[in-house]
Formats: structure tokens, C-alpha cells, sequence
């Protein structure tokens, strides 16, 4: 058993932390705040964070050298996200891209179309969303309808995706459509899809916090290119179940220095309106700690397990119960202990600075919904980890 | 012994939820919520005054029906969400009805619907039982700050609890200063209200204590009704969903766990309905039993709706999410109704004080 | 609306209250807790018990006056049931006789089993017991394997019957059993059985307490007289299922009654260890109270429905649920608040002498398994209440 | 990095499975429970004694093994429900080897398995932090009255907590008078001890302070993995059951709604995994963090357990409530573990002194 962090991965961290005391110019919570972004510019500053990180080489690192990583291991790549979090820095708009679609190029993509696709997404001059989800799909996954079908050099797709996250500012769409309406894994293929043309249409969803970062993605007839088909024909399901495992595990510190950010605010909070002291208050704060380090601790072990060369196994719907779960209960508790103040949205007079509470308390009720619910992760955990019986 | 309501009890309730399914139904709600910058829909606010809704909370010799009518109202508000001050008005007309004759002109105004009048009481944006007030009417000056008034910015009177009393205060007098305190729950106006100017004292110390402890049982007994309201409507849309959508070539509602879940938000929102009914029905005939039966209800609707709305974004998937499909609506609602008249932490040690313990 | 008790049904209360301090000796707490009592003597204080209460006609109450009844309302049923639970009375051992099997005779048994059965019962004469459940269908009654094959004027019965409570002390028990395999429901017959003969064997069940109230029952071609079928052969599932729901609703102010009782030693506690003001302490106490409160608010629903006479619908197992989930949150939390005293066992020479947490803690874990455990209650408020589909 | 044991302590882990799994079943474990009056196998502890098992909470130098190793066996502990004082023992071994020379004789005697020896601490009833001690250590002469003294009845000596400091009474000596006080867990046996007699004096305040600090310390933490192994078995028990029992044609853990219920089980069992091992690693490598992270595999792995075996007793159905089934002895073990050793309630009260708050 050990549990410390190697001289290498301590100093690496400590790098990491200098740089980004010098180039992150302010925390993403002051961005949020400042009333002359709207969510356009906002997207403006994700873009350019993207790039700063970028040159200076921290996208992408676990990828190799040729397509702009470092050969990371999961350890650094870990540490990364755990102190972009803790110094509250802006997502990068590319994420999908960078997590999902870039390891299924390096992994399933043509030479040609990682060189075509790789530096620009890592540049944040491409957007790219996903499109996996249907509105008639969504648990059941591989019951996609959207579908492909071939017109010379190109195939036609026509459907609906959903949740596209990222869609209203996005260049390109990766895309599961259908090739076979008889095969239900096997008729199932990954595509490449412009979105600037006349048969994609991108509508925002607004969500019930009043943003819109989701959108909804119409095609009709929308062309692609045979050439940026990823992967074989009919080999897009595959492609895409073990692409969703690669990024797993990097996010696991993540989570927990999340929430511990916010609980610092909770804690900040009480001893502002002088009820530290109250044993009931005491015991709910208490809670959190315990549940916040028992998530940095399963986070700590996924991530020995990967160091190891383990893979993180349906173990990681474990993570996802407990972190999204977790994130409503703290939510929850913020809103009980500080009372009507945390009910108030920026734009109140009275809004505290620092933790958008409103805000996070109706956010915290995606968590659970979305990457799988906490019922699916459920049943993969009975299937999977405990192998019970099915009827 | 007879739960259900009596026929004129019913009547009301039906034709509350008629009028509302009408005027206020979840497109209308969202039109106030989104357009509306008063928050609320004038004309329908009208409507309720000529069908004589808003004397709804006075005694029954004054124009009120008593505690199982109101509740039985303020259950139908629940179900559609219903955005705006109504429950507001209400309190701020049995506030200035017991308050006496000097206060029934306006009283009188608001139950008509030609005044919009509000208590302003908190001066604090914690949790905590209030301290000293620093709000002050003398020789007929008033100086106040309060926090999170109700629909605050377009009042057009505000019943100001000061130290010295009960003091009304008419819009538009010289120093009226709003700040709007928007919160989560979208259709739910709040102002920080800052005022200096002429005010009427009305009610002094004792009996000012007197009468919000009548109006803030009235406001607990409404929001737990309310919260009732936002229960059975959440649990009727998650039930109508789920047997809609299909995962797997079979509808959602099929599914055990999901079942289970759903069973479980029937046994809270059954449950508040039964405390919510007595709690009124002591209020009526049992008045030494309302306190506590009261604080009992309202503790268990708030966390009950919590739960049971929080559910149905969970049990609506993705589209739960969205602005657009309306479990948020009742979520937020149910979030604002727990925290304020009185929260649930209030509540619980209302309920231990009803007690002497 | 009217929760308000007539006139009447008041002075039904007192009447029953003074008997009550007129003639119960000692409270059952005081009772089993004599070190000179062991399981048989208290089973002779609860048949004494009984038989007071059958002499002062509070047995049987709702049934007509020739079987020993006053054509009682169930509201006078419910209000004894109630000041039984306050008065800390012994619970009859004929219990599952007089709620069972007494209403499955008077409407669906014959002149003669009546007048055979009845008064024997009700004067604890003659002490009867369940044989519904077996090892292999418990929540799948309807599957039981038991079988009664005839026997010229008799049937012989094979088969094994679990949760016999009071078996250990039974005279008779009431048994389905199967005389058609082929049809699930109309193949079972409800059969009453001595127990004093030699195809018949009870060995008591140890539970998790210590205590054995219950028993399971051998049949090993045991003789019943066909005179003894209840109803016709093939009518007994029929008979079970009108009879287990006659005496819902009459214990619908017993339950709130129990468990107000046991918080107040949890409140009588908390001001003896000094920690009733500790605002920890009051939030448990609080929501132990509004959780009784609640409950007994649907208890007075319950019985006013009744009172209208509306049937107790599937709407009475919220009420199941509701209590028996109750009664585990409210023994955990007496538990923790009152600290290691409470885990001492009534040998311990510091066992308080007012509540048994440590018995109730263990006891508290059965209410929520049987008479359908919290899950068939679920899936019956889902089936039958919310009409969800089946797959 | 790495989350697994290394070899050695993998090895240590499976003897002592393998072990236990021989000597300590279920029925060997029942037996005990109703049979010895001890409340222990003595061969078995002689056993343990032989192996080693009973230096294991000493200094490494002493013939520890740090806290890991602790965690495991205690783990393997937990698996069986193990009945018996080990842990006490183990706790007063410790005690005494960081009183020092005067204290090593006894030491060696526990260790040896010559003489059972178990710390006399609480003197009251209920869950409080210890007020003011009353038993005393003056001139060589102990007064002592301690409540649920494990195995108290039954040992060769305890190591009182005095005011003075930590005091040796060695037994047979006049005045020791055991009172058994059974609790609900009929496999741990606790009693009040009045002491009236000599005792040696072998830590004075300051120093006992600090001993019983380093003991509190391994208690919450032998308790939580203790509290991991009785989930992780609870669970396994029921999985086995529930996919052989069957109903209405399938076994019953085929149903979603058991299905779910059980993966919320394991993920309680495994964060408390997570949550001990880094705890005993950081008892063994990084200090500063230990305090926190002891108190928080406690306050974890005790509401844990507790819920996992009871929903073990649930999901067993009828037979889940009988003294004949296993389930029983892990929920009751769970009770006692999560009372004892720093309850929930201490624990979570360490966590905020841990961050200062």
C-alpha cells in the first residue's frame, strides 16, 4: 500500500501551481460575476484559457508526443484536474473533444485524421460537441435512430441528438448514427460532421438554471464525408464504450477538491452568521467533511489502481453515485445553514462574492442525471460489479 | 368523523383548480415568470379580488371561510405553482384587519384589489430568529431597512414591523428605495426595501406581537398547504411521464426501483395532506392544539416537497433539466416555500416550544 | 371536515379508560420484566389478561351480539385498540383468532363452526394460530405447497407452515393448503386444524431478540375435518384475502399511540442526561415528534374514511410503511441520543425500568418484514394506487 | 502508488481469514455467544497469542506491525463478527507498553496470552465527552467504580483510568466485584467493575493523556475495520441468499428494487474501505493527517455498517429475523462497534477539532 505522491509527481504538481498563479488572470467565479460578459464573451475566455494551457502543454498530455501530449501518466493528469479546480479555473470549451473524440482518433482515427482534426481541437480553433444522445435514447443508448446512409463520396445523416453540450458554439459534431436499421450494436457508426451547413440546425436548450449550455442538434440530410468516418463502418458502438472508459479516472481528485472548495464556503458562512457553534450546525458540517474525505479517498484509490495498470472498472459508477449525490446534499445543507442569502442570484444587491449557491443548488440536480443517472450506474453496479441475476 | 371537505369546501377547491387550470396554467406561469416585471398577472390578481380570494385569510365575520378553506385555496395555488403575491396580500390584510379601524381603509383597499400591500418584516438575510429590530416609527417617521420583501418593488403599501409596532407605510412617499433581490426561484419577486418618510403606526408593541403571531401561523398553515399543492402535481407529471417514455422497449414506469420511488413520494404527499388538513382543522376547531399541529405540518410538507420535486427532476431524466418541462417550476417553488415562513429548523423547534420542551 | 370524537365515542373513552385503571394490574413493561416470569407464565398473564377483557365485552367488539360482540364502530374498535397501547396492557394471545379468523367464521363459516369456535376463542379457551406463510412463499403467498388430500370424512395434510405465531402456545390453527395443484388461487382451501394430534409438530423459531413467539408447523399427514373447511374447498385464498383486510384501519391510532409513548422516554431521557437543550439533540427529538404527529394525522384520516365508510383501500399500506419505518428511526435515534445506557438488556443491573431500547432497537427490525415487508408494500402502492404499468 | 496490501501483509490478511474461517465460523462464533461464560474461546485466544496476533498493536519495534496490518486483521475480524476481547486486549497492550518498564512485566504476560488484561475507563452510562474522573490512585490504593468494562468480568487484570494517571489492579485482590451488564449484542460481554484495593500507579496524568490518546486512536480505527469487514460480509450474505430464494418464479436479485438497495450497500462497504485503509496508511506515514482521517473512517464505516447489515436483516425477509441466520450477529456487532470505541456522534465532533473548527 502507498498512497504518497512520487518526487516527480509532487514536483510537477508544484510547477503546475506556479504557472497557474501567473497566468490564470482571475478565477472563473469572478468571470461568472462580472456583468459585462454575457454568455458569448464568457465562451471568449474559455477559448483563450484553452489555448494558454495548451501552449503552455497541458492538454492533452497523456497523449503522445506527436499529437501535442507528453506522455503523461494518469497520476499528472490527475493532479492537473484536481488543481484546475482548486484554483477555480474556466472549463476548457473543448473538453468533449480533448476527453472523448481525441483518444478515439489516436486510438480508431486514420493517420490523416488525427493530423487534420488533433492540433485545431487542442488549439480551441474547432469546437466540437457530442451527438450521442436522442431524445427517444437516452438510458438505452444503442436504440439511436438517428441514421446515415451513403450518397457517393458521403453519407447523408438525418435525426436528433440531444444534450449537445457546447452545441451553440460548436464547429463539429461527433456523431453515432445508425448504417444498419436491422444490427442493434453492430449497424452503429462514428462520424465526423461539420456543423456550418445548410442540414444541421443547432437549437439551445435552456436549462431550469436560466443558461443554455446544452443545445439540441436537428440534421436533416447533413453531409459527411466518408473519409471522416472514425473506425470501420458499423464499428461506432465499440468505438464509442471504450473511448467513454479512457477518460475515466483523471477526473477522481477532481471532484473532491471541488467540493471542498465550496465547503470552505459553507464553513465561512457559519462562523459569518455565528452559528458554528450550534451543535446541530456542528454535526451537519461534520458530515460533509466525513463524506467530502471518504470521496477524496475512493478518488485516491481509483487513481493507485490506474497507477498500478489497473483499469478503473464498472468501480467507477461508484464515483459518479457518490460525487453526484453528494454534490445535492451539500448543496442542500449550504441552503439550510445560510438561509435566505444563499437564496439570492448574482445579480442581487446582496449576492455574496464568493459562492453562488442558487446557482450550484439547482446545477447539483444535473449531476445525477446526466453521464448515466444514478439509476443506470445502479444497475451496472448490480450487473456488473455484483453480477446479480437478471429475470 | 369525516376527512374529506364538505360540499361548499369542495366547491371552492374545484373551482379554484378550475379557475387556475385556466388562467394560471403552467404556460401562463412561465409567461408571468419570464415577461411579467411586476411578477404576477394583474389581471388575474383582479379576478381572485371580485371572487372575493383575497378576504380569504380574514376572520370568518370579516369576509374569511377559516383555516380548511384557506388551506384548501392555498392546495390548488400549490399544484399550478401559482407565481405572485397572493398569500402575501392575504397576510398583509388579516395584519392590517387586526390591526383595527385605523387600518381597515386599506385593508379594505387591498381585499378589493386596488392596493397592493405587503408585510415588510426581516431585516436580516440569516436564518436566525430575528434579533433587535432596528426599523423605528416615531412621531410619524419611518426608518427602516428590510430584506426580501415580497414583490417589494411594486407594492403599493407595506406594513413595516418597527420597534414600536405595526406601521403602514403608502407608496409613493418620498424615500422609498428598492432593490430588487432576485432568487432561484424565478417567479418569486424580492425586494430590499429601503425607507424613510411619514408612516402610520397602527398597532403598538404587544398587541403588533399578537397579531404576527396570528398572521405567521396563517403563513405557515398556507405555505405547508402550498407545499402540499407542489407534491401532488410533481408526483401527478412524474407519474404521467414515466408511464409515457420508453427505455429498453418498455415504459420507464415499468421499472421496479422506479416504482419504489414513486411509492415513496406518494407516502410523503399523502402524509402532508393528512397533517396539512388538521393542522387547518384545529386552527378552526382546536385552537389549542394549532400551534403545534401547525409547526408539525409545515415541517413535514417543506422537507416532503423537497424530496418529492427534487424526484421528479431525477425521475423526468435529461428533460427534468430543462426550462422547459415544468418539474423546476415546483422544485424551486417548493425550495422557497421550505426556506421562508417560517423554515423548517424554525419549524422543528417551533414544534418542541408548542411542547414546553 | 370533522376530526372531532362524538359525544358518544368520548364517553366510550372514559368508560374504557376507568375500567382500564380498575382492572390491569400492572403495566406489561412491569411484567416482563418480573425475574420470576418465564415465556409460559406470561403467556398465562396475557390468557388471564384476555379473559378480563373478554368478561367486560371488549373482545370482539364489532361483531354481532350472539357471537359476543355490541355491533361496536370502528371507531370504538380503534379507540380500544388505542388505550390499550396507552394503558400498556398485554397484548391478547388469541390476537390473530379474533382478527382473523373470528371475521373469516362469522362471514363465511357455518352455524356450526360458529358456535363451536367462537366463544372458545374469545375466552382464550382455546388459543389459535396462522398457517399462511411457508420457507418457500412469503411474499408469493399464493405460491404455498402445503396439501390436503381427502381422507373419507377427513383431508390429510402435508407441509410445512412458518411464523406461527403463538404456535409454541396454540390449541388450533387455521391453515391454507392446497387441494388442486393445477389452479393457483382456486386451488386453496382454508382449513381449521388441532394441533394436538400426531401428524402435527411445532418447534418454536428463536428470533433475533432472544425470545421465541414464534413457531413453524410440520404437517405430516395431519387429519382436518371436512366439516372444519371454512367456506368451500377452493374458496380459501378468496377468504384470506376479504379477511386480512377486515381489521385494517382498527389499529390506525394504536401505532401513533405506541411509538408517542416510547419518545417521551427518549424526551425523559435527554433531560436526565442533561442534553435536551443541545440543538443536535432538539432536532432529533423534533422530527421523532412531527414523524408521530404525521402518523397519527393519518391515523385520524384512516378512521374517518372508515367512520364514512369508505374501505381501507391499498391506501393502508402507506400506513404499514409508515410506521414500521418509523419505529426503526425512532429506536436508532433513542439509541444514539441516549448513549450506552440504552444498549443494556433488562438483566443489566443499570437497565433503566421504564423502556427496553435494547429489545425494541432489535424488535423494531421485524415490523418492516412482516405482514408484507416494506417492498410488497411498494410494489402494491405502485400496482394498485398509482396504477404503474407491468412490464 | 498503490491502493493494494503488499505481499507481507496480504499473506497476514489470508492467514488470518484462513483462520478464523476454521476457528471462528459462525456456529463456532454462536457457540460462544451462547455457551462460554467468558464470552470467548480460550484456546483460540492461546492461538492467537501463539501466532503473534496479540503484540500487533505494539510499536513496530516492539513486534508491531503498524496500523495497516492492524486494519487487516481487524478487517478479517469483522468478517466473522468475532466474539471475544481481541481488541480490548490489544488496546490495553498498547496502553501498558507506552506506560513503560514498570508496566512491561504485565505487558508481556497479555502479549503471551498468560493473562487477559483490559483497559477500565468509563464511568458513565451515558454518551458524553468523560467529565471529571472519580476513580482515584493514592498511596498505592485504588477506588474505582467503571461501567461496561469489557469482559470485565472475566479479566486477570485491568489498566484503570484514574485521576492520577493510568493504574494496574491485578485480580484476585480483595475488592473487585463484577456485576455483568449484558447489552444487546449477546456475543460482547460488558460489566461494571467496583474496585477497592491496591494498584500500582504506572502513568501519571500528563503521560496518561497521551497514552490513551495513541489508544483512542487505534480503538477508532480497529472499530471502523472491524465495521468494514461485518458490511462487506453482510453484503456477501445477501447476495448469496437473495440469488438462491426465490418468488413468484425468479430469485428475488433479479428485482431492480432489491438490485439497487444492494449496490447502494456496496457503495457504502467500499468508500469505507477507502476511507480505513487511508486512514491506517496515514497513521502509519503521514500523522498530521491521522487524527482527521481515523475520525472520519469511524464516522463513516459505523452509519455504514449499521445501515448495510440492517438492510442485510431486510432484504433476508422472515428468516432475516431469526436467531438461526448470521445476519443478526453483524447488526448487533455493528450497534456495539458504532456506540463504542468514540460513537458517530464523538467522531464527527473530532473531525472539526481535527480542521480547528
Amino acid at each position: 500500500m502507498d498512497l504518497a505522491f512520487t518526487t516527480e509527481q509532487e514536483a510537477f504538481r508544484r510547477d503546475l501551481k506556479s504557472w497557474l498563479a501567473a497566468n490564470l488572470a482571475r478565477p472563473w467565479n469572478d468571470e461568472i460575476r462580472n456583468p459585462s460578459h454575457d454568455e458569448n464573451s464568457l465562451v471568449e475566455v474559455r477559448r483563450a484559457w484553452q489555448r494558454q494551457l495548451n501552449d503552455a502543454g497541458y492538454l492533452g498530455m497523456g497523449w503522445p508526443a506527436e499529437w501535442g501530449g507528453r506522455g503523461a501518466s494518469v497520476v499528472e493528469q490527475a493532479i492537473l484536474e484536481e488543481e484546475l479546480w482548486r484554483a477555480d479555473a474556466p472549463q476548457v470549451p473543448n473538453f468533449l473533444g480533448i476527453d472523448l473524440l481525441g483518444p478515439a482518433l489516436i486510438h480508431h482515427g486514420s493517420e490523416e485524421q488525427r493530423r487534420r482534426f488533433i492540433p485545431k481541437m487542442l488549439a480551441a480553433d474547432e469546437i466540437w460537441c457530442q451527438g450521442f444522445s436522442e431524445p427517444g435514447s437516452g438510458s438505452d443508448l444503442a436504440s439511436l435512430s438517428t441514421r446515415a446512409e451513403p450518397d457517393g463520396e458521403h453519407f447523408r445523416i438525418t435525426g436528433q441528438k440531444v444534450w449537445t453540450t457546447f452545441g451553440p458554439w460548436s464547429d463539429w459534431i461527433f456523431v453515432l448514427a445508425r448504417t444498419d436499421a436491422e444490427d442493434r450494436y453492430g449497424g452503429i457508426t462514428f462520424f465526423l460532421v461539420p456543423i456550418d451547413q445548410p442540414g444541421v440546425e443547432v437549437r439551445s436548450i435552456r436549462q431550469i438554471t436560466g443558461e443554455s449550455e446544452f443545445g439540441e442538434t436537428f440534421f436533416d440530410g447533413a453531409l459527411a464525408r466518408r473519409e471522416h468516418i472514425v473506425g470501420k463502418i458499423g464499428e461506432g458502438w465499440r468505438i464509442a464504450m471504450t473511448v467513454l472508459g479512457y477518460e475515466r479516472g483523471v477526473q477522481t481528485m477532481a471532484y473532491p477538491a471541488r467540493f471542498e472548495g465550496y465547503l470552505s464556503d459553507v464553513i465561512e458562512g457559519v462562523r459569518r452568521n455565528g452559528t458554528l457553534g450550534r451543535a446541530d450546525v456542528r454535526e451537519k458540517l461534520a458530515r460533509l467533511i466525513v463524506e467530502n474525505q471518504v470521496m477524496r479517498s475512493n478518488g485516491l484509490r481509483t487513481l493507485a489502481n490506474l497507477a498500478a495498470g489497473e483499469s478503473p472498472g464498472p468501480e467507477s459508477s461508484i464515483e459518479k453515485i457518490f460525487w453526484s449525490e453528494y454534490a445535492k446534499r451539500q448543496s442542500e445543507t449550504a441552503l439550510d445553514l445560510l438561509g435566505p442569502q444563499a437564496q439570492l442570484t448574482t445579480e442581487a444587491r446582496h449576492a455574496r462574492p464568493d459562492m453562488d449557491w442558487a446557482r450550484e443548488f439547482l446545477w447539483a440536480r444535473a449531476g445525477t442525471i446526466y453521464s448515466g443517472s444514478s439509476e443506470i450506474q445502479r444497475n451496472i453496479i448490480a450487473k456488473r460489479v455484483l453480477r446479480m441475476p437478471t429475470k | 368523523m369525516q376527512f374529506e371537505l364538505d360540499e361548499d369546501r369542495s366547491l371552492l377547491k374545484q373551482q379554484t383548480r378550475d379557475l387556475l387550470e385556466r388562467e394560471s396554467g403552467s404556460e401562463a406561469a412561465r409567461a408571468v415568470m419570464e415577461q411579467a416585471p411586476e411578477g404576477y398577472d394583474k389581471a388575474l390578481h383582479a379576478t381572485l379580488a371580485e371572487l372575493g380570494y383575497l378576504a380569504l385569510a380574514l376572520p370568518e365575520e370579516a369576509g374569511g371561510m377559516g383555516a380548511v378553506s384557506l388551506a384548501a385555496v392555498m392546495h390548488e395555488m400549490g399544484r399550478t405553482a401559482f407565481p405572485g403575491p397572493y398569500l402575501d396580500v392575504l397576510l398583509a390584510s388579516r395584519a392590517l384587519h387586526d390591526a383595527g379601524a385605523e387600518a381597515h381603509g386599506l385593508r379594505d383597499r387591498v381585499v378589493a384589489g386596488e392596493a397592493l400591500c405587503v408585510l415588510a418584516r426581516r431585516e436580516t438575510l440569516d436564518d436566525l430568529s430575528s434579533t433587535e429590530l432596528t426599523a423605528s416609527c416615531a412621531d410619524g417617521r419611518l426608518e427602516a431597512t428590510k430584506q426580501l420583501v415580497p414583490f417589494g418593488a411594486h407594492a403599493d403599501a407595506v406594513l413595516v414591523e418597527t420597534r414600536e409596532g405595526l406601521a403602514i407605510c403608502e407608496r409613493p412617499a418620498a424615500g422609498w428605495e428598492a432593490n430588487a433581490q432576485p432568487t432561484l426561484d424565478h417567479a418569486q419577486r424580492f425586494a430590499e426595501l429601503r425607507l424613510s418618510g411619514p408612516a402610520q403606526l397602527v398597532a403598538g408593541g404587544d398587541p403588533a406581537r399578537g397579531i404576527l403571531e396570528t398572521v405567521d401561523r396563517l403563513a405557515a398553515l398556507s405555505a405547508a398547504a402550498q407545499l402540499l399543492g407542489l407534491s401532488e402535481r410533481a408526483l401527478e407529471l412524474t407519474l404521467a411521464y414515466t408511464a409515457e417514455r420508453e427505455a429498453f422497449g418498455v415504459p420507464i414506469a415499468s421499472f421496479q426501483a422506479l416504482q419504489h420511488r414513486c411509492a415513496d413520494m406518494l407516502l410523503q404527499t399523502e402524509s402532508a395532506r393528512s397533517a396539512v388538513y388538521r393542522a387547518a382543522w384545529a386552527l378552526d376547531h382546536e385552537p389549542a392544539a394549532a400551534d403545534e399541529l401547525v409547526a408539525v405540518a409545515k415541517a413535514w410538507a417543506g422537507p416532503a416537497a423537497r424530496s418529492v420535486c427534487g424526484e421528479a427532476i431525477q425521475l423526468h431524466g435529461g428533460v427534468g433539466f430543462t426550462w422547459e418541462y415544468d418539474p423546476h417550476l415546483f422544485f424551486k417553488r417548493a425550495n422557497t416555500l421550505e426556506q421562508f415562513h417560517g423554515s423548517t429548523r424554525q419549524q422543528l423547534e417551533a414544534v418542541l416550544q408548542a411542547r414546553g420542551l
